[in-house]
């Protein structure tokens, strides 16, 4: 599964990207997240506040309960502030 | 169209483009963002030196390409144009411009709009703005979140 | 700033000048009318050759800028333009161009759209349209005057 | 009194502008335009549907009941359809 961070998600974490091989347990958006978090400080740092979060599973956005697999790319950023 | 680029652009060029041989266009509706010197964060405004967009490629692409697309099909529009910037960038500098075309002109505001309004809470843009050497990540503003919702429909 | 001009405009010259140096400006919303080759008289479209607008020296000028003082009172913004062309024009020609730079998107955005549905019913032009070498008056079109009203205070 | 006509009211009439003195109890624009209506064909037909005409006094839009003064400068013309 590739991994994707993107703003201070990717600067706590300190990885922009990175591929991760989960339990099957890990089944969901929300599952990943709290696998992650206990990957870590900077991990646990990230994930702390998970409302302050957005994921994106395939490059469209994702709710928690989002369903993922192997072969999904998903990624971790705060809400968006472009324009 | 969708543009998602370092270099910056030529307003009058690129919808002279857009509207190059549309003679059926009668006028565009036009939204162009610039970096400001002085942004309010928690409400107290802070000079700013510079600012890093960083985006997410791919990802950018596919939901610009959304945007417009659900913009053509809730807006009689004849063309439609969104560039938006990424990388490092000083006040002044511009950022991303929206563009419609209608042969009606409240439709044409309207489209122009709403692309922003969902840009801003949908595009996969983060701003990191430099101040004295410190960078912070700019926080998302629920006004904008906000301005999205207007245009929700049930 | 109002510009009444036969010449043609430049209109990434003219948003770079209307923000030069006014870094505060985060975004302008811009309207451009263009010559259309069709047009619809009386529900029919007709193929036209070219097009002359005549205008009222002196006063148009002044409607210009009561329009633009109007918005400036109605709307906090930072910066406003009306440009507005004379002279004869072909399909495809810029005739006019309004713009308005706020803080608030929505603010730049409804001011410059009041710009254009105001001078639309108030800015003393007149269209002459050319098909096969005969020249027609425009009537003046009822949904102009109703996008006005929409803007009127009670 | 300056009088400047736009359009087709400058097609009817044939003039773009001219200088008039009409007599006192000429007091409103209604006024002018009677007056003007009776000067020749040309006027009775750019003055023969008041509803289709707009008039400015001294470079503002003015009613039929506006009144008018000798040094004003007094336009005639169509709906505009300028932008």
């Amino acid at each position: 599964m590739k991994l994707l961070y993107f703003a201070w998600v990717k600067t706590r974490i300190g990885l922009a990207e990175e591929e991760v091989d989960p339990p099957a347990e890990v089944a969901t958006v929300g599952d990943l997240m709290t696998w992650l978090a206990a990957r870590g400080p900077g991990y646990a740092a990230a994930f702390a506040e998970p409302e302050r979060l957005r994921a994106a599973v395939n490059q469209d956005f994702a709710q928690m309960a989002a369903p993922i697999s192997q072969s999904d790319e998903v990624a971790f950023f705060p809400p968006v502030t472009g324009g | 169209m969708i543009k998602v680029q370092a270099e910056d652009f030529d307003i009058g060029a690129e919808l002279a483009a857009l509207s190059e041989g549309r003679h059926e266009i009668g006028g565009l509706a036009v939204f162009v963002g610039l970096v400001r010197a002085k942004v309010a964060n928690d409400g107290a405004p802070a000079a700013i030196d510079a600012m890093t967009l960083e985006h997410y490629p791919g990802m950018t692409e596919k939901m610009l390409a959304g945007i417009e697309r659900e913009a053509q099909e809730r807006w009689p529009l004849s063309a439609s144009l969104i560039i938006h910037r990424y990388g490092r960038l000083v006040p002044g500098d511009r950022i991303v411009m929206t563009a419609c075309a209608s042969a009606h002109r409240h439709a044409a505001f309207e489209a122009c709009e709403f692309l922003m309004d969902w840009l801003k809470t949908k595009a996969p843009f983060w701003k990191l703005e430099e101040q004295d050497g410190e960078g912070a990540w700019v926080d998302a503003r629920d006004s904008d979140e906000a301005a999205r919702k207007r245009w929700e429909t049930s």
